[in-house]
């Protein structure tokens, strides 16, 4: 019966990196505000492991052998895949890994019926989970990751009900699989709206960004799911948007909690919506309730 | 909306792309000789064009992926932190057809 | 508008070919009368294309990586992978591919939300599209295949519902997606009962077998999705009894449509229950009615 | 039944009999020298000594795939036709504690 302590929402734009100097101080002032507030809480909640959830862009398999979910089971997680670093402008980095949580993972999905795939071998790390890594410091702090990488863009793809679903899972299998005393962090990485690759590569969906922020601090999950569908995030900017079905998933294992935002940010030259949510479940054995 | 309306997992142009940033040596002879390494590849003629011109719209329209295109503009205009921002506004005039 | 000319369910235990010459008479004449049928009906229907779904027993694909479906879109399907060969005991074939079915099946899967994985190159091939092929002569006949390889044994797989699902999503395929005048013909390929590697190698659930023989012929699939449960299927050999969901997505491609078998035989040294069912299907659409 | 209820899919030993059967070399390395190919293998103790056991009962307790335990019977006891009766017999002895 481990324990989940941490749990957030976070967007991995590597525009957030790569052009944050040449942002405008208040919207850096957002993105610096957010980091601070997410990393203050994750060092209260001491997390001995980070399962973070992201969505894999094309970097690790071929549209011929797409999966749903990908686990890294790899003992150190480095980055970033070497095609993606001058694009991200980012560090390297090599964040420590949790073999036997990942194995936990793998083992306790497939029992309940969930399908995913693993790997042993370091992943190829792009934007998912180097942006976080690096705005958060992850590798130097006392924590351990294990990346999830999900389809959100390559038909078909789990919907919002789905991910939901397998949060639920994965709260079920935090309680009952993984040891006692273990503490528990979970990252959702992925969004705001974007389009990356289309025609509306420059669009921002600010109206869908702010409603979606205060439905993940609303904690109605019965809302989140009857409207966070496919449809309506594809059209705050296709292909791109989707990405939050890793923070769905994330909601799915934590179950209806309000949770806080730290502001949001429209900057065109980010090419995706910016903002982040942390939920309440200090102390909490995942469930509802 | 509609970027998957056509999405056509079977292109071989796909493949190209996820290759191109697997494989450095790859990479540096696409910018070489770009044609000997789309010969590589089971491209349609009209995939094969579509790439030569660099018709975004048309790649797109045969059901190409839009993420798989992004890095595809990458690839072709630059992809550091400034090449980006070339390949992304070369991208988005070719499929508005405005530039 | 394809058109669906040709549907049967048929066994592919390597004992049919490797013990054939050492079974009893009257097992060898059922096994011989099933295949003399099966191929009467066949020449008769005239396909152009036979679509084979058939379980790949874990022969191409890791457990890390293990796909429901997985197209076969070679142009010629060459078999049986060198390992396996000795043990069924088969000549070597190359059977005519068709890589524009096999793609058009890929992309029209991929559209209506079915995931399938696919591939280019020769996939391997144990007894799953060994067996029938060397049994019905696929190979020197006027007809092109296109193997799709099932996942009926590593958990977790798709069930009889779902498996019913992607049948139906097959019939409207070929009605939509094919070109007009293509005859297109289905088979699927595995059980019936048994259970390879497990402490009951040797047991057949006759009971079972007749039953399924059965309900097959008989057309009633409300009673087929309600009662040919996983747990059913278990209970009849493990891991093995259940590659008869090959069959179910035939029938779920073929609508509720009275079928027939050609007997049913067992042997204890086959380790598996024998029967075969074909369908009528001559001259109509695919759908249900 | 119960077949799969301790079912494992992070057991290296899958992969070894992948492998195996993929691998005519490591096939034959493997009948020459098993020590020497069980090394390459992030195997368990219980799972490396099990397969040094035959013990099939113990390797499917620790969540084995029956599927490639059958292979396994296979690649140790033989691969023909008769081969394959002689490791049929084995595998159920094994899981059944008779002989
Ligand atoms: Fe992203
Ligand atoms: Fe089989």
């Amino acid at each position: 019966m481990a324990e989940l302590v941490y749990a957030a929402g976070i967007p991995h734009a590597p525009t957030l990196v790569g052009l944050f100097s040449r942002a405008p101080a208040e919207v850096q002032k957002v993105v610096r505000d957010s980091c601070d507030a997410l990393v203050q809480e994750l060092d209260a909640a001491r997390p001995d492991v980070l399962i973070v959830f992201a969505n894999d862009h094309l970097t690790n398999s071929r549209i011929s052998a797409y999966p749903d979910f990908l686990i890294g089971m790899a003992a150190e997680h480095s980055g970033p895949h070497e095609w993606f670093k001058p694009w991200i402008g980012c560090r390297d980095y090599s964040a420590k890994g949790d073999t036997a949580v990942a194995e936990a993972l793998f083992r306790g999905m497939t029992k309940r019926g969930i399908r995913m795939n693993a790997e042993r071998k370091n992943l190829n790390f792009d934007d998912n989970i180097s942006v976080p890594t690096v705005l958060m410091d992850l590798d130097k702090r006392p924590v351990r990751v294990v990346p999830v990488l999900q389809n959100t863009t390559v038909p078909p793809y789990p919907d919002q009900r789905r991910c939901y679903a397998v949060g639920q899972a994965l709260a079920e299998l935090i309680r009952d699989d993984l040891p006692a005393g273990l503490r528990v962090g979970l990252i959702g990485s992925g969004g705001l709206s974007h389009e990356p690759g289309g025609s509306r590569y420059y669009f921002i969906d600010e109206e869908f960004d702010r409603w979606f922020l205060d439905l993940c601090c609303s904690g109605d999950h019965r809302r989140l799911l009857d409207e966070l569908t496919i449809d309506r995030m594809e059209a705050a900017g296709s292909g791109g948007t989707s990405e939050l079905l890793a923070w769905v998933v994330v909601m799915g294992a934590i179950g209806e909690r309000p949770g806080r935002s730290f502001g949001y940010a429209i900057h065109k030259e980010f090419r995706c919506g910016i903002g982040a949510v942390s939920w309440s479940v200090n102390g909490h054995v995942a469930g509802r309730g | 909306m509609g970027l998957f309306d056509n999405f056509d997992p079977t292109l071989a142009a796909h493949d190209l792309v996820q290759d191109l940033k697997w494989d450095p040596e790859l990479r540096q002879q696409f910018e070489k000789d770009e044609g000997s390494v789309l010969d590589r590849y089971a491209l349609r003629p009209a995939e094969r064009q579509a790439i030569e011109q660099r018709d975004f719209r048309k790649l797109y329209d045969l059901g190409f992926h839009p993420y798989l295109g992004g890095q595809l503009a990458r690839l072709i205009y630059g992809n550091d932190v400034d090449g980006a921002i070339r390949a992304v506004n070369k991208l988005v005039s070719s499929l508005t057809g405005k530039s």
